[in-house]
């Protein structure tokens, strides 16, 4: 399928440098499956879905930055929905998102609570002025937030927050942000990492399986197809948290 | 039981299906999971001698019958390849090392830094500067750099050659000149695809190589007009994704065949396409040898 | 209403949409038919200096994305092939009389032997000896052809390129370079195909051209090419099978199209190529001409 | 499609030089289609239907010899179902045959009676060693033979037992046969020409409606894929009768 062309429907300021992107047409993802958008004349990059018809993007570099200067009826190409997204499993479930990590999370939770599942949310973000999505996981059930600054809810990480919940009283976790927070999440849940899934991010180019710039040490997993969503127990036999590639395949380290 | 095994340009390989150059073929583990999904050996993704990031996206555009990439022969270099190598030989197939270079230096350079079991010379990407078809579409090239990486190595050398030209068998002749051992064809046709919304080239670097079952027809050709004409054995690739498009390739010539594209139907493909080639031969009463170039000798 | 009307190498059409040579190109009638179903003129099946039944069957093969033919150039030779065209006339729109020899004397004789509104020289039929792309990869064979046509015809002459070069563009040139009111690219892909059950090559002639979308992002990229590099009008050709195929075509640097094995889905192609590009014209609110060659000039 | 592999199963000698091919596998024509027939190493010619999985061919020349060197057992290469079939219409309906032409009325015939229409059968041969599918046809129903030397039946050509019936109370008149034949049978038929239906012979090469080479003059219809069954009042309007094509495009005229 070639790149069909979407229609920016709304831009919507999240926080000074995440937005939210509408589209035209729709489409029917499963929540933690993403899109490639090709923004024209700059790059093709991948972004989960935040909405059935919307991305929530955080302005990082080129294509990001690109992106920002389109407003309603320009456009983007767009290939997808990619990947595999969340499995929704049990009854009660957690939420835990860094930054603009909560956005695939927000659209899972919608789900979750559509199915009548019962939906608990920790985000952490830096500080009080880059939350976003805070009146969509109020709405779903519990939510419990952190600020590196402690400018609102629970001083911390989101892990920190973690302190405040009873893990292992869920029956599945939903993991989404940046790999050292994910890491740090899912080390503090021993014991039951079979019950976690991420989203995870690695360097997607093709988002097809076949150019294997997105594959995972040591098993070879390739994020694009086979995830990007992956079980805990999987990560944590893998590079995950230690190091990922670059656009050139050169291992990039995370910082102890 | 039919077997499957046998030489191929120089290995010795337990089939003759492999992973063609350049897909899912970055790191160790995802060459040595092909290996450990049944590929006979698995070609490494082009390298050569400094880190290049590739082109930007989109690298990939799907088209009727294939897709188009440009990818821009993104890569580590040398320098930092040989523990993927190391770690894909723990597949416990050969290793082939697909490497590139702007001339006979650069790709002796490539070659002598890195410990392969066999080497694929790339002079046949359609879609970066200076490298690949560029300089792979004048005999003279392909003979000299053959020659050179020939002369800084001792293990077998392979040179993957550009039907982007109006005679791939006078390339396959300058690379058995050169002491090829074996030739493989082909690369991707130079292709485009435009966004008819807004009239812009859909690749970040606007042309590209086709691939898939499309080229299958032109690969096909190819390979029988080398094996023809030359005495080095001819690796066959293009559009192959199922048992009979290998037995097709062979038919026409090939020793061994590559799947690229069909890859993004998962690693089963591997397991499929030797199933199916064993059911064939086994079926027919023939051998692999028997079935190789038969195409050429009926009347 | 957008217009599709305009000045196509030489002729004026009243859409840029075209039949491709050598499909339903044989018999006046089925020219005539074309054009009443909108085609915007008609090219006819090449016609050489004497008659020639073509290749032993199979002509043609059905490959993923495509199809490969081994016609053989079947005609009955100029001397019979007047009354064809005039029949073709009554169509309304302009006859292209695609021709085809062995050298400038042969294709000149041919061209002086006819009375057609423009004749189109076939440099590169993929599958007959001696004549198409045999002669046609030869720059200085081109242009001397070319220039010999040129001479003994007053009409507009058209120049189809094959794509099996390295170079298609310097072929272009050496068409420009001998008169050429425009080049049409491009004719199909070297090609073949094996039936696996008995090793043969399925193809009477055991060679083709692939045609079909399997080739279309092939030709985009040499319209894109020629058409940045020649003064002279590109018609493109390869793949045509739908409106959006086309507009693709003329933003790649088309000024006129032409729809071949699309036909196999009948007449209705023209119409519905026509209605598609019109709708497309005035839903963005171009012209035909802003829309050509679009795609180059995107930053 | 590429052409199927099919391996005859059976040759039955039905006169000297007509054999019916049975094929596995069979297929699902519509009687009046027919097969592109690759007889490997020779050419590729066109053969209607005489069963569902098989085909009556005579010997003419180079394809069809080499196919009659074919035993059970081997192989040919085979493309169909091609063309469009027989339309069956009404209750009671003529097959009028000549020669091997014969053979896809055989087929049609038995697909009527099995839709419970009443089948009259009158079929012209050079001689009574000729004659094929004799008793299928008497088992639909009334057959008129026809011989041009009287060795059998009504002496003379097919539409010489014409007149021993009455073509305009069928509702249906069905033709296959050699084109000077059917032309006559046509004329003798005037005022009720579009209530009969004839397979008729072209050069066929591609049998996809792309290469030209069956066109009729002067409504350019591809009998490759609009026919071969072409309903007789579009006939008279065509060269039927007075030229067909040969492989090269040149006109070949049928002598008066
Ligand atoms: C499955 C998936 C879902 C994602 N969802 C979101 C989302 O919902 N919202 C959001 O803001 N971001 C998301 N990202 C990250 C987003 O893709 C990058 O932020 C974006 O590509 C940056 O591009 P750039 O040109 O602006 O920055 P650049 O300056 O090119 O790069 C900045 C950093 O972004 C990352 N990056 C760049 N290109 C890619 C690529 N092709 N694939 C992966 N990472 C890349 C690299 O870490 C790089 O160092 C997602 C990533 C993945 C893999
Ligand atoms: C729709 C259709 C159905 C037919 N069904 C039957 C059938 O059931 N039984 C049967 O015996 N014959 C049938 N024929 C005729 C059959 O195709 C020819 O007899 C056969 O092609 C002869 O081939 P050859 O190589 O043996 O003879 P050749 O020596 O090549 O030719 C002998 C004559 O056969 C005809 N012929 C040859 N090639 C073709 C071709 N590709 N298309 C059409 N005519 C050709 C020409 O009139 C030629 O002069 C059918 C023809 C058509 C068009
Ligand atoms: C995404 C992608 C990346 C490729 N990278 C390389 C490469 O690095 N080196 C190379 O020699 N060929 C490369 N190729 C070409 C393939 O090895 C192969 O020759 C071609 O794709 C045809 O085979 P296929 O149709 O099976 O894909 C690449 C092809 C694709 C699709
Ligand atoms: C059956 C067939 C016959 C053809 N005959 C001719 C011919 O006589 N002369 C010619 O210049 N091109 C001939 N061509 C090439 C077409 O004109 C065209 O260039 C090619 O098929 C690509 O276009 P398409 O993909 O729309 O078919 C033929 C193609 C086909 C499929
Ligand atoms: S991004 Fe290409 S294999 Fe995953
Ligand atoms: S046989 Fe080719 S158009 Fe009918």
């Amino acid at each position: 399928m070639r790149p069909v062309n979407a229609v920016i429907r709304e831009v919507a300021e999240e926080n000074p440098t995440v937005r939210t992107f509408r589209f035209v047409p729709s489409f029917d993802p499963v929540p933690g499956q993403y899109l490639m958008v090709w923004v024209r004349g700059t790059d093709e990059v991948p972004m989960s879905f935040s909405y059935q018809d919307g991305i929530t993007v955080q302005s990082l570099g080129e294509a990001t930055e690109a992106l920002f200067c389109l407003g309603p009826g320009k456009s983007v190409g767009l290939r997808g929905p990619l990947g595999n997204g969340f499995d929704l499993v049990g009854d009660r479930i957690l939420l835990v998102g860094g930054g603009v990590g909560a956005a695939p999370l927000a659209l899972l939770g919608e789900r979750a609570r559509e199915d009548g599942l019962e939906v608990t949310s920790l985000m952490g973000f830096r500080c009080s002025s880059d939350l976003i999505f805070r009146s969509r996981f109020e709405k779903m059930g519990d939510l419990v937030i952190t600020t590196d600054d402690g400018s609102e809810g629970v001083c911390g990480r989101a892990s920190a927050g973690l302190e405040r919940l009873d893990p292992g009283s869920y029956d599945q976790i939903y993991l989404c942000g940046p790999e050292p927070m994910m890491m740090d999440v899912i080390l503090r849940c021993r014991g039951f990492e079979s019950r976690i899934q991420a989203s995870i991010n690695r360097y997607i180019k093709c988002g097809m399986g076949i150019c294997g710039s997105c594959c995972l040490d040591p098993e070879g997993i390739r994020v694009c197809v086979e995830g990007p969503v992956i079980r805990a127990d999987r990560l944590l036999k893998s590079e995950f948290g230690r190091y990922r590639r670059g656009p050139g395949g050169l291992k990039e380290y995370y910082r102890r | 039981m039919a077997t499957l095994s046998g030489a191929v340009g120089g290995l010795v390989l337990r089939n003759p299906v492999m992973l063609a150059a350049g897909i899912l073929g970055t790191t160790g583990s995802s060459l040595r999971r092909a290996a450990r999904a049944g590929a006979g050996c698995v070609v490494t993704k082009s390298v050569g001698a400094s880190p290049r990031e590739g082109h930007p996206g989109p690298v990939v555009v799907q088209v009727e019958g294939g897709l188009i990439n440009a990818m821009g022969l993104p890569n580590p270099s040398y320098k930092n390849f040989q523990e993927e190598i190391d770690l894909a030989r723990q597949g416990g197939v050969p290793v082939v090392a697909s490497i590139f270079g702007d001339g006979p230096e650069e790709f002796a350079e490539v070659a002598s830094g890195l410990d392969a079991d066999c080497f694929e010379l790339n002079l046949s990407c359609p879609h970066a500067e200076r490298y690949g078809s560029e300089i792979g579409c004048e005999p003279s090239n392909v003979e000299d750099i053959t020659r050179a990486v020939k002369k800084s190595v001792d293990v077998p050398v392979w040179v993957k050659l550009t039907p982007n030209v109006a005679d791939i068998v006078s390339l396959g002749k300058a690379a058995q000149r050169g002491g090829a051992n074996a030739v493989v064809a082909i690369n991707t046709l130079k292709a485009m695809a435009i966004d008819v919304e807004t009239g812009r080239p859909i690749l970040g670097n606007r042309f590209g190589g086709l691939s898939g079952p499309a080229i299958k027809p032109v690969a096909i050709r190819c390979v029988f007009d080398l094996s023809a004409a030359l005495e080095v054995p001819v690796i066959g690739v293009g559009g192959i994704s199922s048992w009979e498009d290998a037995a097709e390739m062979i038919l026409a010539g090939a020793q061994g065949v590559q799947v690229g594209t069909a890859l993004a139907g998962g690693y089963g493909i591997f397991g499929e396409i030797t199933a199916g080639l064993e059911r064939y031969l086994v079926r027919k009463g023939l051998t692999l040898m028997e079935l190789r170039g038969a195409a050429r000798k009926t009347p």
